[in-house]
């Protein structure tokens, strides 16, 4: 049951109305990242009373998000995004239905979510993720809302709506690594996500009300510099709409994750110098079994334990699955921004299976 | 022929746009589609000649590799960009 | 200090860079309301790292708010916007500086106000406070940046900056309460003031740090139906310019307000009929001196003593200065959206001035 | 002649353009100045007579009430607005 009160402004719009509402309220809205570009998507569409959403994302809060990622708070560095952003958008609608998947989309998840959904945000931060999602989107015959930054400009369109172009059709081949900076290396202007993002909702509520004209085959070029808008058009490319499968590797790319080294990589470069190797799991479990010359730090006790840590030399974080380690990086790094901190990923499980 | 530079376009040539002579005072050759045109910039950036997909947009829409150009287009480069 | 990595996607970034962000950092932006446009920009350019923010509102949260107001939870409904976003920013960025000022802006306090500020955002819903900024600005010479909504479309621009025009100089006359439909009877979707006021954040960044081009002497008209953009070039009208002195009235109609009645008409009303008049004071204030008739039910015991009040008929609050009244029409509304209630303005206070 | 609308001026027309004639079918005398398309709309539009700040924009550009107007140009009317 919606108060009638609470989206007054919207249901006594002409041209909007109860009808369109009821329409927000029974639509099922995917957001995959909770970063820059997914926090105004979230909020908004939270607000205005989309009925379901689906949040995506495993990254942790750290300081440097902050700068354009309005939802977090300074409370909430070394936190799961996924956690704070759910718990945030409950205080804000408590009728919202939120699904959420403590992940990042992967070619091996991607279908299964995705289908569960009528529209699909697209918030991530790199090609990888884009990829897969329009290839997923393209399988399962749904649109997406596409959004993307670089300095002081953005993109925006909707892929795959009815039988408009996809991002393919646009961008026929996935960037490789070296030839495109990623977001680590370069910059985004704080505002510049809180303008695209917004302008990604809005053509999710399009979408889903039927409201205006969605910004199919058009892709909007926004220069925030100038203030210039452009809208370049472009048609489908008919091969780009049949897809019938994943392809086996889009590359990985996450900008937003915290530097991390592998399990296997780890493991060379150890035989070859000695490394600062912090283990943050519980006491219990370092004493039951560690690595040789790690030291145990415990999770809890990172932030008062700054002083055992050397921060002239390399920090290698260590827990058993990597989630703790990716999480004490992100503590660390905002206590000690110069350090060079890495999170070995998938941990002492990933290493068994490296090292037989 | 005046062109406007997006995303990693614009790091890559150091400026929001480029000029390309439209008449052929130093014998070179005038690019008249945008193969030509791709051509003529993969050769003067060779870095823009590494992106795999590189949209040009010819007075604002989509333009395939053999349409014509000239020089009243207006033309624009538009790559794929990642940030979010 | 700033710590470094906060800001490294601004510092990092070419053509920003540590230069701009120490402008941010010194700079002064006063935003003058904190609804649908006010809270975006008070976001972004608190995370954004703006030095000192100043914020003026004396609006509570209502229900119906949280369609657009995305800073505002449903445990906020009732308490003081400038409360809540104080706290809040203070939470999401604890180096700025904040100057709350708990009053709406108007002819008589615009220009004390004001004076302290280097940039003013006009994040407003009214065109009394839209031209007492035009005005103030003018007389201090202050750039300020304007934005507006009308259910679909927005208009955003940066007057009075260097020589360039002025709200007036586009649109010479206040428009009578009659002719143009106010916020409370026109709809606005919930997106929109997302959209605006992002790009005011926006504008308000590139003059602090002169980067890019600032939106001086151009209109821009957004369609979100659409998403058609158009920037109208205006010039500046020389007399506009040459303000030395606010005007005397501005008129009244601020449109996020409760429905008040003023004490006068309220008076009045009583002679003729009787009225359902519900007193939320102390019962200390209460038993001291009360008008005839009324029913003490303090603003503490309002929400569990609904029994006591009969929704059949239309209800009166009352208080001492009409600003608990105010609180408590917050409250009422938001239980009860179907009842017709009304906040005694200025309260008993008035009152005694009102009839002697 | 095709007149964008915006704000208000929508709600009052009740769509987002108006066509006016450029020929004069009906005897009526066509709109050669921004003065004279005012006074054209105030007759079709008592309400848009009511409003006391309406900016006429042609081409872009704000425009004062003698300048010229004709059929190849982009009208639009624009009022202010008020929300937040």
């Amino acid at each position: 049951m919606i108060k009638p009160d609470r989206f007054v402004r919207q249901t006594s719009l002409s041209g909007f109305g109860l009808e369109k509402q009821a329409k927000l309220a029974d639509s099922k809205v995917l957001i995959v990242g909770l970063g820059g570009l997914g926090l105004p998507v979230g909020q908004y569409l939270n607000a205005m009373g989309v009925g379901t959403l689906g949040l995506v994302d495993q990254d942790f809060v750290e300081l440097h998000n902050l700068q354009r990622q309005v939802l977090y708070s300074e409370d909430d560095i070394g936190k799961l995004k996924l956690e704070v952003t759910s718990q945030k958008l409950k205080a804000q609608n408590s009728q919202t239905l939120l699904k959420c998947f403590d992940t990042y989309l992967t070619k091996d998840n991607a279908l299964e979510i995705v289908k569960e959904f009528d529209v699909i945000v697209d918030a991530t931060d790199n090609f990888a993720a884009r990829y897969v999602i329009n290839d997923a989107c393209v399988i399962l015959n749904k649109p997406f809302v596409y959004g993307a930054l670089h300095a002081f400009e953005g993109q925006v369109s909707v892929f795959n709506y009815e039988d408009g172009p996809t991002y393919r059709c646009l961008f026929p081949k996935m960037p490789s690594p070296e030839e495109t900076p990623n977001c680590a290396t370069n910059g985004i202007l704080g505002i510049l996500p809180g303008i695209i993002g917004t302008l990604q909702a809005l053509e999710t509520v399009k979408i889903i009300t039927g409201v205006g004209e969605v910004l199919s085959g058009k892709l909007l070029v926004y220069d925030g510099l100038l203030q210039n808008t452009r809208k370049v058009s472009f048609t489908v490319v008919p091969e780009n709409k049949v897809i019938t499968k994943l392809q086996t590797d889009y590359g990985f790319d996450l900008c937003e994750s915290s530097p991390s080294i592998s399990a296997k990589d780890f493991l060379a470069l150890q035989q070859r110098k000695k490394l600062q190797v912090i283990d943050v799991r519980s006491i219990e479990e370092f004493n039951k079994d560690h690595l040789s010359g790690s030291v145990n730090i415990t999770f809890e006790e990172l932030k008062s334990s700054l002083q055992k840590i050397n921060f002239d030399k390399d920090v290698y974080l260590l827990c058993q699955s990597g989630k703790r380690s990716e999480r004490a990086y992100a503590i660390l790094i905002s206590l000690k921004p110069e350090a060079i901190v890495y999170s070995v990923s998938g941990g002492l499980n990933q290493m068994a299976s490296v090292c037989p | 022929m005046t062109i406007l530079l997006f995303g990693v376009t614009k790091d890559i040539v150091g400026s929001p746009s480029l000029s390309i002579p439209t008449a052929s005072v130093t014998g070179r050759s005038i690019p008249k589609t945008v193969r030509e045109l791709r051509s003529f910039l993969n050769k003067s950036y060779p870095e823009l000649g590494k992106l795999s997909s590189l949209a040009i947009a010819v007075n604002n829409s989509y333009a395939q590799d053999d349409e014509q150009i000239n020089s009243y287009d207006e033309i624009a480069l538009i790559p794929p960009v990642s940030g979010g």
